[in-house]
């Protein structure tokens, strides 16, 4: 017993060293802490989220950095779990960072913003539900649009475009998936649409086919798809083989190119609406995904496109400010219009507003020919 | 009504997938005693491997299913019985059923890591296309899942019980000791399962990825199917893992449409826990005597 | 009389834990908020892990339900503090502290009665199921949970009117309550019911022609196991002050197994190395980067190679080598003794 | 030693009538009555399958009794469960080892005894040994394992657990004794100590035993009477000299 009292002590005092560490060595560098989903559930955006964030930091340093220092990011793995998103969050704060980068998930972000506020680092994150930015969260930054404004854009689509007088909704049952139905259920119903059917699905579920068999059966005019990537691409096999011929409408993921490549012929003519896409008509979009294609040998999703424009709005508004002060940042980052003529990187004219939320154009998009065909361009919500 | 024939169609399909791979977890328990918490990620990586030799290596498809097949069976039929179960074997269930935990997380993440953290398209060997049965659409795909499998499963019934090295497999699964006492080479008899078991993840792994699309994590859904698949059948019959699987396969689709999509995970586990309340020896399995 | 060395383990377990709380109590003046959130997700990890480890390690039921106790605690306490709480927010914490343990405790009876006609791996098939049912609750009804989008704003606790809002007085906290807890598991360990759970796992049959009750102490050995997970949970709500379905996963359940037959099972220090092990460990190797999983899983299976009695296993077993070799003399000696 | 065969005035301690246990149509156990007296040591013998374990396993609640009943000091215990009957007064030694590898011979002892002493709150709530030390040391000294004490149970000899077993039943003065075939793979020398062992404690705790023996010196020495099964049925009770005499005896165990 004498051993294990002596283990026991041995491993408190590493414990205690190993922890305590890691804040001494700041250096003339802008520390960024990403912490995103690298396993678990949001393994797959996480990636494309974190490739897209180091694609611009190699980028930004490249060309000297911040305000000529360069950028030190490291990323954290949070296993899309909340408990170690807010201990990562915490750690990133700990460490002194500028700014914490990530997640993407809505869950974790909700587990961990109030860290981030607590100690007034701005925090960029992924996450598309709506209630995000509705807490009195000052430090808290989108990168793409918010479900609440995408989802009364989607319902316009269903009745002008789609002319469906009931659909079927399909989505996963996690915060995001949550979010969309919650979202869109009531502006499909404000005008005059049918929920023809209501269907829960698990992330990370792999078989479609009861889900398919329920949508054929609801005989709804069209279905709206809200489901993350994979989980996309295996509905749409799913429904394919049930010879559906009806329209599949989804948002911004139904359309994207992994969902595309993955689904195959299953994916054609699917359409809806698009925040991000690689395939936009816009040659900065079309550049990124080159980039993109040429240093990760696969095609970009709209969550490289998140992670790639908000590390180049991080340095941009940190340029602006002129200085690395992070009330500063945040107070010139609050109401900041970011257009592609300053900063190209941004990609997209963006405008942020005082709780955070970006507001953007967006496209209206079709699958056609294995390609995303954009076919239309709506404006942001609100003009700037 | 077409929806209900389709429903149990589709759910076959499903539930012959499950089989196979509660058939493996069935056999490896009743030679070792491992509980292998990894049968999924058993299922997962052949095809993932598979894709990684034609990427790395730039090998024509046949010749990267070759090298995954025997790269599989030796890592993971071979390998995993010489090197995880027999040193742990005889120290209880329990740290060789978290061991198995382990190296699950330790494929998963190999496979991330190693190959790819996105799910990607599989080739399949089925032509895409359906046909029309009791006013219910079936993919030929899915027909080809339920015939191969099926196929598979008989032929391996047939090997159990016509051949001799099948009955002195079937002797060493149900008493060692006896089979030992009668001459034969029980080490090699168990070997035998973990091949099995390897080669029939290799085939449901083969059968799935085109549908489900080949990704890291695709195991956990199936590991968690299998494990109650092959505890509906008994735990420790063969026949009893087919049923399981199939049931399993069934139940859930049922449940997904017709109970609660929201709570289609529970249904068929709560309705298991009513069946071992009542029976607890499983649907199809004998009872474990008791000993005073 | 003699010291006989299982009642000195006992002592030592007792000196260990408290000479270990003192240090804990001091050891942390350094630390910033994150490793502070470290150590106190160790404790509270530990006191779920210390639950299941009686009911897997001392009474030998397989369970896979811990995690879900744990959720059962987490969300008992979360309704019962948040919003000023319901009996104002001194005393909500202490409200739901035991509202939380008695939640638990009789959940774990029912899920108890099973156990009585079920053993083995159809036990650890039962617990599942309640798990995966607890989980999709926790998940679906979102008018109680909060649902997939969680529950925000868990208060800490207050004591003698103050908030625990600093980091380092909240893992006080915890390490007070921790102890607290640890304490009462080494006194009911230590006494005769802890000789009776351990008769429950080695030999049930026997265990009965003496005259214990099985159903009595398996009922037990379950809805004390499981109240620990509640009594955790009653601290992790307050600890991450946000709470969602993902940390009650199945898989949550796995990893509390996993830990407590990493740390040693039927150890009464194993639930801390095990904790140390599954919480602690990944949070230093993510300085590794991508594939400090890989490397952590590598670790656990290397162990369980080398010690599959976990990571007390292997001073147990120094241990056993030298009383196996003090025993062989006493044979010897004895043989002399009974034929003469 | 079997001296005292004048029985007591009292009713039996045990009292088995018309006891049957069917396994489909095999009659192990077929109609079996038998009393036990007061202080005296009953043994039970007869050839392999004759019933006698199945006897055991039902007066003991192992199994359920297809018919008959069985009572101690005139009440029915028939069906009741193992720790219940314990409880009660009835304790068992086991055919094959059964004690707790893990736990030391003298938390065996206290095991054994534990569950007799106050209720289940006094158990949490008292002290680790339940007052018991004093009487698993005496028990421990009787049987001559004081050398042993606080070795775990799984690391002793055959012989040495074999004692411990039997320690292990006498340690809550238990009324009536069952014991399972005692002698059964125990050496000469160790043979010789075990009888004398149960003949003394027979006499300072006054318990009845029942004993279930192949070794046929060990019981004609060890019992006041004897009953002798064959293909479930008694064949007859008698004194170890009455038994030796009869015809029927001699017949079943030699006469093929």
């Amino acid at each position: 017993m004498k051993m294990s009292k002596r283990t026991a002590l041995l491993g408190g005092v590493t414990l205690t060293l190993g922890l305590g560490l890691g804040a001494a060595m700041a250096q003339e560098t802008v520390k960024v802490v990403g912490v995103i989903e690298m396993s678990g559930a949001g393994a797959t955006a996480g990636t494309n989220y974190k490739n897209g964030a180091q694609m611009a930091v190699d980028e930004i340093n490249a060309k000297g950095g911040i305000l000529g220092k360069k950028i030190d990011f490291v990323v954290y793995d949070t296993q899309t779990n909340p408990g170690n998103t807010r201990a990562a969050v915490q750690r990133g704060v700990d460490e002194g960072a500028f700014a914490i980068f990530g997640p993407v998930f809505s869950g974790p972000i909700s587990a961990s913003m109030q860290i981030a506020q607590k100690a007034g680092v701005p925090q960029i994150v992924g996450g598309e539900a709506a209630g995000l930015t509705k807490q009195g969260v000052t430090t808290i930054f989108r990168t793409s649009l918010n479900q609440a404004d995408a989802m009364p854009k989607l319902a316009e689509y269903f009745k002008n475009d789609v002319k469906a007088n009931s659909v079927a909704v399909v989505w996963v049952n996690n915060d995001f998936g949550k979010g969309g139905r919650d979202a869109i259920i009531p502006e499909l119903q404000k005008r005059g649409i049918k929920i023809a059917a209501d269907i829960a699905t698990e992330s990370a579920q792999a078989d479609f086919a009861a889900d398919a068999i329920k949508v054929k059966s609801s005989n709804a005019d069209a279905v709206f798809v809200y489901l993350n990537e994979e989980e996309s691409a295996r509905f749409l096999r799913a429904i394919k083989q049930q010879g559906y011929d009806k329209p599949i409408v989804g948002e911004t993921t139904l359309l994207g190119a992994k969902v595309i490549e993955l689904a195959g012929d299953a994916a054609e003519g699917a359409k809806g609406h698009v925040g991000l896409s690689v395939d936009a008509p816009n040659p900065l979009f079309a550049e990124f995904g080159k980039k993109f294609q040429a240093k990760f040998n696969y095609k970009s999703d709209h969550n490289g496109i998140k992670g790639y424009s908000g590390m180049y709005m991080l340095k941009h508004v940190a340029e602006k400010t002129g200085k690395l002060d992070k009330e500063a940042w945040l107070k010139y980052a609050h109401g900041a219009i970011i257009r592609t003529k300053d900063e190209p990187g941004i990609l997209i004219d963006s405008k942020f507003d005082a709780n955070g939320d970006v507001d953007r154009e967006s496209f209206l998009a079709e699958v056609k020919k294995g390609q995303q065909v954009i076919t239309g361009t709506l404006p942001p919500v609100n003009k700037f | 009504m077409d929806q209900f024939v389709q429903l149990i169609l589709a759910g076959l399909a499903t539930g012959a997938i499950y089989a196979l791979a509660a058939i493996g977890f069935t056999l490896v328990w009743q030679t070792s005693q491992t509980i292998n918490f990894a049968q999924g990620e058993f299922v997962m990586l052949p095809a993932i491997l598979v894709l990684a030799a034609v990427k790395f290596l730039h090998a024509p498809l046949p010749v990267a299913v070759l090298m995954a097949v025997g790269g599989f069976l030796l890592l993971f039929g071979f390998g995993f019985k010489q090197y995880i179960v027999n040193p742990m074997a005889r120290h209880g269930i329990l740290p060789l059923a978290i061991a198995t935990m382990a190296l699950s997380i330790l494929m998963k993440e190999s496979a991330k890591d190693g190959f790819s953290a996105e799910a990607q398209q599989f080739p399949s060997l089925v032509p895409e296309g359906a046909i029309q049965l009791f006013g219910a659409t079936l993919s030929l795909r899915d027909i080809a899942i339920f015939v191969v499998a099926v196929v598979a499963i008989v032929g391996l019934q047939l090997f159990v019980t016509r051949t001799k090295t099948g009955r002195m497999m079937q002797a060493t699964a149900q008493n060692p000791t006896v089979a030992r006492i009668l001459g034969i080479s029980t080490e090699k008899m168990i070997l035998l399962t973990f091949l099995i078991n390897a080669g029939l993840a290799i085939l449901a792994s083969f059968l799935i990825s085109p549908v489900y699309l080949a990704k890291f994590s695709n195991g956990e859904v199936i590991g968690t199917a299998a494990f109650i698949a092959a505890i509906v059948g008994g735990f420790n019959q063969v026949r009893g893992a087919l049923a399981g699987g199939f049931i399993v396969g069934l139940v859930d689709n049922l449940a997904a449409a017709y109970v609660s999509s929201a709570y289609r995970a529970a249904v068929p586990l709560v309705l298991l826990v009513l069946v071992i309340l009542f029976k607890p020896e499983g649907l199809l399995g004998s009872k474990e005597e008791r000993t005073v | 009389m003699t010291r006989h060395p299982v009642f000195s383990r006992i002592d030592a377990n007792l000196a260990t834990l408290l000479i270990g709380a003192v240090i804990l109590w001091f050891a942390p003046a350094g630390l910033k908020s994150y490793g502070l959130y470290v150590i106190s997700l160790w404790l509270v990890m530990s006191i779920a892990a210390m639950g299941l480890n009686l009911t897997l390690g001392y009474a030998g039921l397989k369970s896979l339900a811990q995690a879900a106790f744990l959720g059962i605690g987490a969300y008992t306490t979360a309704l019962i503090t948040a919003k000023g709480g319901i009996i104002g927010p001194g005393w909500s914490w202490p409200l739901a502290f035991v509202v939380s343990g008695a939640i638990t405790f009789f959940a774990g009876v029912i899920l108890g009665f099973p156990a009585l006609r079920v053993k083995f791996h159809y036990l650890a098939f039962v617990t599942l199921s309640f798990a995966t049912v607890m989980f999709l609750i926790f998940r679906n009804e979102q008018w109680l949970t909060g649902g997939v989008y969680g529950f925000s704003n868990i208060p800490r606790p207050s004591v003698m009117g103050s908030k625990l809002d600093n980091d380092l007085a909240f893992f006080r906290f915890v390490l007070v309550v921790t102890v607290l807890l640890s304490l009462a598991m080494w006194w009911m360990l230590r006494s005769p019911w802890g000789r009776a759970f351990t008769a429950l796992r080695e030999n049930p049959l026997r265990a009965a022609s003496l005259g214990i009750n099985l159903r009595a102490y398996t009922l037990l050995a379950f809805a004390i196991g499981s109240a620990y997970g509640g009594f955790a949970g009653a601290l992790y709500a307050p600890l991450v002050e946000f709470i969602d379905p993902a940390p009650f996963a199945i898989s949550a359940s796995f990893v509390l197994l996993l830990t407590v037959v990493v740390g040693g099972q039927g150890y009464f220090l194993g639930p801390f190395l095990g904790a140390a092990f599954s919480y602690v460990l990944p949070e230093v190797l993510r300085a590794t980067g991508g594939l400090y999983l890989l490397i952590y899983a590598a670790l656990v299976l290397i162990l369980l190679l080398i010690t599959p009695q976990g990571i007390i296993g292997i001073v147990e077993k120094m241990r056993e080598n030298r009383r196996q070799k003090a025993a062989q003399e006493q044979r010897n000696a004895s043989k002399v003794m009974l034929e003469a | 030693m079997n001296a005292h065969v004048n029985l007591p005035a009292s009713g039996p301690v045990l009292k088995v009538d018309g006891l049957k246990k069917h396994f489909g149509g095999i009659k192990a156990v077929d109609g079996v009555s038998f009393e036990v007296f007061e202080g005296e040591i009953l043994g039970i013998i007869g050839p392999n399958g004759c019933g006698k374990s199945t006897l055991f396993n039902c007066i003991l609640g192992q199994l359920q009794p297809t018919e008959g009943a069985v009572t101690l000091d005139g009440e029915a215990i028939t069906g009741l469960f193992p720790a219940e009957l314990n409880r009660r007064g009835v304790s068992r030694t086991f055919q094959l080892l059964q004690v707790f590898p893990n736990l030391t011979v003298r938390e065996n002892l206290i095991l054994a005894g534990q569950e007799h002493q106050g209720s289940m709150l006094s158990r949490l709530l008292g002290p680790k040994d339940a007052g018991l030390t004093a009487e698993a040391e005496k028990m421990i000294g009787f049987f001559n394992l004081g050398h042993l004490a606080d070795s775990k149970a799984g690391g002793l000899s055959y012989g040495q657990q074999k004692l411990l077993d039997a320690a292990m039943a006498f340690m809550a003065g238990p009324r009536l004794v069952l014991l399972d075939e005692p002698a059964g793979g125990v050496n000469l020398t160790m043979l010789a100590s075990l009888k004398e062992r149960l003949e003394a404690i027979n006499k300072e705790q006054g318990a009845t035993f029942v004993v279930i023996e192949h070794n046929m010196d060990f019981v004609m020495s060890l019992c006041s009477r004897v009953v002798v099964m064959a293909e479930g049925k008694v064949l007859a009770i008698g004194t170890p000299a009455e038994i030796r005499a009869n015809p029927a005896v001699i017949e079943a165990y030699l006469g093929h």
